[in-house]
């Protein structure tokens, strides 16, 4: 879908800039810069303010991500649970360190903060869909669901 | 033995979530229905009177908060906070997915007490599973009428801890960067979009078709009289039962701890316990009997926050999680206000350099003296609450940085 | 009026008033970094704040109502070690050049730091973050290691100029002063006004066509009125050694009816053609086709001589003077005296429609 | 202007600009004028064939083909008379000669007015509806509006849509010039002009000129002068032969300079005083080398008829003097004592001379200065003119004006319209500011304008040099292909000597009254080089 007909959806909606940019990151993974542009102009704003909202929220990204954002829960009661060496094992898996995408474009790695699925730590979700009670072990299948 | 009291969960786990008529079955927006009969004072008076504080933290009288919303005022919001975003908390999401009719039929009610045609539920960005539940929930209880002229729109978050302070939230609903105001001027005076707005809690609506169907003096006598009615607690860390529990206000951290949460697995030993989530203090054995109510705490030195119980058995260093946490903050500043933006990353490269062993004990000093000066001098509860992780271990496991430091002495 | 009591002292300030300014109403200094009476509050700097009695937080003045019956302490010393705290923070992300800085001498956060005795910051083990100074444009210098986070630039971008040009991007301490996509003035809306450098309380912005010709202390600053077009905008002259070497404002409306300080990129940049080397400083004559210099005696000699032998021939109507719409009233009024009293022609006009 | 800067700010609730670009041109007032649209609610109506900064954020924009003004605005006065939107109370209180305006308006349909300006009539109603409801609304118009052989009946237009709606005579209404120089208010109320002495006293009134005689001491000429553009006109035909100009320069600012150069090489004597070897001083006999404004003191009037201060900063360079000390000193060789201690001694002269500054000194002037009239030494200034519709006339005239074509319209040879303006970086004829180190490497040349439809058209790409030609002449350009102009229309800046656009524009017909020329609209030719 197109950048422009994406924001359209959400150019009458108060406040809507926000929900634009979690459309388009639904399409691109990322915020294109003409993205940014796009809804500076139909939100009436500056592009610089467009791009200050763009770059406060972690969930938001003005860098090209991969197709399969991985993010790792690394907040206290994943960290207890060892989360430390769950990354460790991830970036190994992916061959890959934090903040990189694998060459293919297949996967990015992050950290994130809680996700919420603190029943069952340590926690990583792949684009959003979390899955909990990870160890190093199950990485593997995990990342075969992904195609 | 300490038990579960169920309000909010009440049904959970028996109602199917996605069914608005299992909803009205169990009595669903049966309390809607009588508010709408009532005036908009009598409904504010009768929510005052049960004591209903708010679930979200600040413990604030949820009818006395709705009170200050002019009664002329022409344009009104009803905003929840579904920002769930306090490590190791997770029961707004168990209420919602549990119960989404629930949280609507609160906010209507809200609604009639302000005179508000239009509600937000603020949903963190980590939960777009909720929203599309919470979506369908508003369809159907919007097809069916039971909203009347309320509307409810869901916006989600982009991933800011910070956007669950309520006016960091608002700043976010307006698609600007999740930037708190200073206040006054509060929401109730001047919200979104510069008009009266009511925010809460999940937790908070969720009590109040109960209250409304059973009365004030029903839910002022359940708990603690100061803080009545149910806390949902969620538990985390070293616990047998890693779940949600509503239990009343009275309730002891131990009763919960040890009755509820069976206690600290593979035969370990207590140490501590977080309350209140990522920005609340770290407890000790001694404090374990104070009950679970806001005032109770407050005289403890502890805030209730938002029901997290993260608990550490005697195997965990306090330097290395707080040290993750000080991470936490770090990334979560906003960036606003010079104490917490600057405060969060010193405070952080103190305490690695703490955890690392390279710290001298005029560095602790200095990090103590930084986090007493944040608690009071920034602009919003993030930073002011940021360093009481640092101040409670630092007063109550001062060994294990102790330990530290000889380490760099020796 | 409502009354309160500011360090043990009784005072009144209007109904309305914030702290801040029932504390200068009466007096009383206060710090500030990110106030400025012409902008939209911020209350984030927090040096302004102040203990109130039966407060737990501290109060940002800036942003704070006085109360009636209110008990304040302005200068407590947990308030000002809360002040030393804040500035050493800030201090531990400054770049503290101040030899070589033009602001040294007219900055506000390195008053503060000596008023707070901040000689070096006990938090810059991790160092700072250090950003490029390469924004190529010609007018404005932008090194943000010297920046504070004020917003005060950013606010003035907006509200003042409403060129909407930068604004705060990242969060939390990676946070930092940028336009869109952290790229260069001359690719953004910005219009080079330089009201960012007006409001700004270090030397985080300043201008790179004053830069190392003058500092604060060094210049004399004369107020006059900007020579471009006719909005009548007042600006101060900063003259060293009888030199101008920079312009700044002044934002007192009663001094600056027009513009409040504000200028546009002529007015504050462009004052450089008063040095030029091109600029005219002798009398010159034409001689079969060449210029040389002349002595005022000869030069005006001549003129007197030609002009009155033309009106001698030809009438005072072949004579006619085209005075000026950019020099003084003063002197266009003697421009069209001369033309009708001496001349004795109306033949007097000037560019107004051009 | 009628009325104060500071109104367009806040107090005007929709702001009409015509043929004006004041972030550009006016900084502070576009500065002003976006603040209230964007932050305070005001409307705002755009009337240009450039798609200006203020286009970009406006209500209504008019995109109205260069010399289409008068079309344009009777097309409004009509929709606002059809619709009742008209302010009767203050048409029959404070004006006459509305029936005949209204008659002359009544053929200006939007529809039909469409058809010459290339503004959609429904667009044209909008903007009539807008400017005449959300009141008060002011006026803001510049060269775009005046600098055509029409420009005294654009003007007449605007007033007579300002008077249709009662938008004068209160803050926030008014018709505002916005003027493009530092003083030229000034040198028009120092009586810098043929036809005036200060204050605008006529010098064909027999009381005013006798006034002037006995403060001078001399007997002074009764017929009106020569206007600038007519001077140099009848230096080409030998009719002026010895030139005086003071901080000018024509051989830059004035239309079509082959026809300026002729003229001023026709002179017998010319005499150019100035702070730089201008254009026109390489043309001169004698050079005289003048102080800045940051030399000398004195006083500038600004748009808004504000008297500020000007004062001495620095010493000027080399044997540089003041203008007015040169002039004294030329006056007294000429057997006519002007001596004058100080430029304060001057000013007295003038207050005593000239009634609406008769209230002015140095001291009253020293803090926000004093908008004229100010008549009295207690008099506070006038911020806005004609309080309660009252006019200096009694009261005001409507004038019935019909649309008159440009004088050149686009053809088969010359299919294209040039308009000429100014840039942000630079002022008038680039003497200051192009010695301006920033200003100069920041915009170092002038760029055509010109539409992609329109490059495309002539395959010229960004960044190409071409030729633009007229029948005056023809220069090189480097064209911007941009969308902000529309397409059948160029604009170039008239900074820039090495492209100076007046080698272009035509003298042949001004304004009948004002004498202006047509800067905004000559026909022209682009070629690929």
């Amino acid at each position: 879908m197109d950048i422009r007909e994406i924001i359209a959806r959400y150019q009458d909606k108060p406040g809507g800039l926000i929900e634009a940019y979690h459309a388009i990151q639904d399409e691109f993974n990322y915020l294109p810069q003409e993205a940014i542009r796009e809804a500076s102009l139909a939100f009436g704003i500056s592009e610089a303010q467009a791009y200050g909202v763009a770059t406060f929220y972690s969930y938001l990204s003005v860098e090209k991500r991969g197709k399969y954002i991985i993010r790792m829960c690394e907040s206290a009661p994943c960290h207890v649970a060892g989360a430390d060496e769950l990354l460790k094992a991830l970036e190994k898996t992916l061959g890959i360190e934090v903040g990189q995408t694998t060459p293919d474009g297949k996967f990015t790695l992050e950290l994130a903060e809680c996700v919420g699925q603190c029943q069952e730590t340590p926690v990583i979700t792949i684009n959003s869909v979390p899955y909990t009670d990870m160890s190093p072990d199950k990485i593997s299948a995990v990342l075969a669901q992904c195609t | 033995m300490a038990q579960e009291y169920r309000i909010v969960l009440a049904n959970a786990g028996k109602i199917d979530p996605a069914s608005l008529d299992d909803y009205l079955n169990a009595g669903g927006y049966k309390s809607l229905e009588k508010v709408r009969t009532m005036s908009a004072k009598e409904l504010i008076d009768l929510v005052r009177s049960s004591k209903l504080r708010g679930r979200g933290g600040a413990g604030f009288n949820a009818g006395m908060k709705w009170g200050f919303v002019p009664e002329t005022a022409p344009e009104t919001y009803v905003v929840c906070n579904l920002d769930e975003g306090e490590p190791g908390t997770y029961k707004d999401r168990t209420i919602v997915e549990a119960d989404p009719h629930l949280l609507l039929e609160g906010m209507a009610i809200c609604a009639h007490a302000i005179r508000s045609k239009q509600g937000y539920i603020y949903c963190r960005g980590e939960y777009p599973f909720v929203v599309d539940h919470l979506n369908r929930a508003i369809e159907q209880a919007k097809q069916s009428g039971q909203l009347g002229d309320f509307n409810i729109e869901v916006r989600m978050g982009g991933g800011a801890y910070v956007c669950g302070e309520e006016t960091a939230l608002i700043e976010s609903i307006e698609g600007h960067r999740g930037e708190p105001r200073f206040k006054p001027p509060f929401p109730g005076v001047a919200g979104l979009w510069g008009k009266p707005t009511v925010v809460n809690n999940v937790e908070t609506f969720a009590n109040l078709p109960a209250i409304v169907k059973n009365g004030s003096e029903w839910f002022a006598s359940i708990g603690s009289p100061n803080y009545p009615g149910t806390k949902v607690f969620t538990l985390t860390g070293d616990v047998v039962n890693r779940r949600p529990f509503e239990v009343p206000t009275n309730t002891t951290i131990r009763e919960l701890i040890f009755d509820l949460g069976g206690g600290i697995p593979n035969g370990k030993a207590f140490k501590a316990v977080q309350i209140g989530g990522t920005s609340g203090a770290f407890i000790p054995e001694h404090l374990l009997d104070t009950p679970l109510d806001f005032d109770s705490m407050r005289d403890a030195g502890i805030t209730l926050g938002t029901g997290a119980v993260f608990v550490m058995d005697e195997t965990r260093d306090m330097v290395d999680v707080v040290t993750r946490i000080a991470k936490f903050f770090e990334h979560e500043s906003c960036g606003k206000c010079n104490p917490c933006r600057e405060g969060t990353f010193r405070s952080y490269e103190l305490m690695k350099k703490i955890k690392t062993g390279q710290a001298t004990p005029s560095d602790v000093e200095n990090l103590s003296t930084l986090s007493k000066v944040m608690t009071k001098a920034c602009l919003c509860g993030l930073g002011q609450a940021a360093p009481t992780p640092i101040l409670t271990t630092l007063e109550h496991f001062s060994d294990d940085y102790k330990r530290r430091l000889l380490a760099a002495i020796s | 009026m409502i009354r309160l009591t500011i360090n043990g002292r009784e005072v009144e300030a209007p109904r309305g008033s914030t702290l801040l300014q029932a504390c200068q109403l009466n007096g009383i200094e206060i710090p500030t970094l990110c106030y400025d009476p012409d902008l939209r509050l911020a209350g984030s700097c927090r040096m302004c704040i102040v203990e109130c009695k039966n407060r737990p937080l501290f109060l940002a003045s800036c942003v704070a109502p006085a109360e009636e019956g209110m008990v304040i302490e302005t200068h407590s010393d947990q308030i000002m070690q809360a002040r030393r705290v804040i500035l050493e923070l800030l201090a531990a992300r400054h770049d503290f050049s101040c030899q070589t800085c033009d602001k040294n001498g007219d900055c506000t956060f390195q008053d503060y730091c000596y008023e707070y005795g901040i000689k070096e910051s006990s938090f810059e083990d991790g160092g700072r973050r250090i950003y490029t100074v390469d924004d190529p444009n010609p007018f404005l210098e932008r090194d943000y290691n010297k920046c504070i986070m004020c917003t005060r630039c950013v606010r003035a971008c907006e509200e003042i100029t409403v060129a909407r040009a930068i604004n705060v991007e990242n969060r939390g301490h990676h946070s930092k002063i940028a336009v869109a996509f952290d790229g260069y003035l001359e690719d953004s809306p910005c219009v080079f006004c330089g009201q960012c450098v007006m409001v700004c309380p270090t030397g985080a912005l300043t201008s790179k066509v004053s830069a190392g010709q003058g500092r604060a202390f060094e210049v004399d600053r004369v107020l006059t009125t900007c020579t471009y077009c006719g909005t009548g905008c007042t600006l101060e002259l900063n003259v060293k050694d009888d030199r101008v070497v920079g312009v700044s404002s002044n934002r007192e409306e009663e001094w600056s009816p027009v513009n409040k300080g504000a200028l546009c990129v002529k007015g504050r940049f462009g004052w450089d053609f008063i040095n030029s080397p091109d600029r005219l400083t002798t009398p010159l004559i034409k001689e079969n086709g060449e210029f040389r210099e002349a002595s005022w005696d000869e030069a005006l000699d001549l003129v007197a001589q030609r002009l009155q032998e033309v009106k001698d021939q030809h009438g005072p109507d072949s004579l006619a003077m085209f005075t000026s719409a950019r020099v003084t009233n003063e002197e266009n009024y003697l421009a069209q005296k001369f033309t009708r009293a001496v001349l004795g022609t109306n033949n007097v006009d000037h560019c107004a429609r051009l | 202007m009628t009325n104060s800067i500071g109104e367009l700010e806040k107090d005007s609730r929709c702001i009409f600009v015509i043929g004006s670009n004041p972030t550009d041109n006016h900084p502070v007032i576009g500065m002003k004028i976006k603040k209230n649209v964007l932050y305070n609610g005001a409307k705002l109506i755009v009337a240009d064939a450039r798609y200006t900064d203020l286009a970009s954020i406006a209500d209504v924009y008019l995109p109205h083909l260069p010399g289409s003004d008068v079309a344009l605005l009777n097309a409004m006065m009509n929709v606002i008379i059809a619709e009742g939107l008209a302010d009767q109370a203050f048409i029959e209180e404070n004006t006459e000669g509305y029936e005949e305006m209204a008659k002359v308006v009544s053929s200006y349909t939007p529809e039909y007015a469409e058809t010459i300006t290339g503004v959609p009539a429904d667009d044209i109603r909008k903007a009539a509806r807008l400017y005449a409801q959300s009141g008060p609304a002011a006026i803001c118009y510049a060269m775009g509006l005046t600098q055509h052989s029409t420009g005294t009946d654009n003007v007449k237009s605007v007033c007579n849509l300002a008077m249709l709606t009662g938008n004068l005579g209160r803050p926030g209404t008014g018709v505002d010039p916005l003027r493009g120089q530092n003083n030229v208010q000034g040198a028009c109320d120092m009586g810098g002009l043929p036809n005036v002495y200060t204050g605008y006293q006529a010098v064909t009134n027999e009381a005013a000129r006798a006034k002037f005689e006995e403060a001078w001491q001399v007997k002074l000429p009764d017929q009106n002068g020569l206007t600038l553009t007519e001077t140099i006109n009848k230096a080409h035909h030998g009719d002026i032969k010895a030139l005086f100009v003071l901080g000018e320069n024509p051989m830059m600012s004035d239309p079509d300079l082959h026809h300026v150069e002729a003229a001023l090489k026709h002179l017998d004597f010319l005499v150019v005083e100035d702070i730089f070897l201008t254009e026109t001083a390489q043309l001169a006999d004698v050079v005289l080398p003048g102080a800045c404004f940051a030399e000398k003191d004195g006083t500038f009037s600004n748009t808004e008829r504000r008297v500020q201060r000007v004062r001495k900063a620095a010493s000027a360079p080399g044997q540089a003097r003041p203008d007015w000390e040169i002039l004294c000193d030329l006056a007294t060789r000429m057997g006519y004592p002007m001596s004058y201690a100080s430029s304060e001694e001057i000013f007295k002269e003038i207050t005593s001379l000239t009634p609406s500054y008769a209230g002015m000194t140095y001291a009253r002037l020293e803090g926000k200065g004093l908008q004229w009239p100010c008549p009295t030494i207690e008099h506070p200034g006038t911020p806005y003119l004609h309080k309660d519709g009252k006019f200096s006339r009694g009261k005001g005239a409507f004038s019935a004006i019909e649309y008159k074509p440009p004088f050149e319209l686009p053809d088969e040879e010359y299919p294209i319209v040039l308009t000429t303006g100014r840039s942000l970086f630079h002022y008038h004829t680039g003497t200051m500011t192009r010695r301006c180190q920033a200003l100069d490497e920041h915009v170092p040349e002038a760029k055509l304008e010109v539409h992609p439809e329109l490059a495309d058209k002539l395959s010229i790409i960004e960044g190409e040099r071409v030729r633009l030609s007229t029948r005056r002449g023809s220069i090189e350009i480097t064209a911007h292909v941009t969308e902000r102009i529309v397409p059948n229309v160029v604009f170039m800046p008239f900074h820039f000597t090495e492209a100076a656009a007046n080698w272009l524009t035509q003298s042949d017909l001004l304004d009948p009254v004002a004498k202006i020329p047509e800067y905004k609209v000559s026909a022209a030719r682009i070629e690929k080089l």
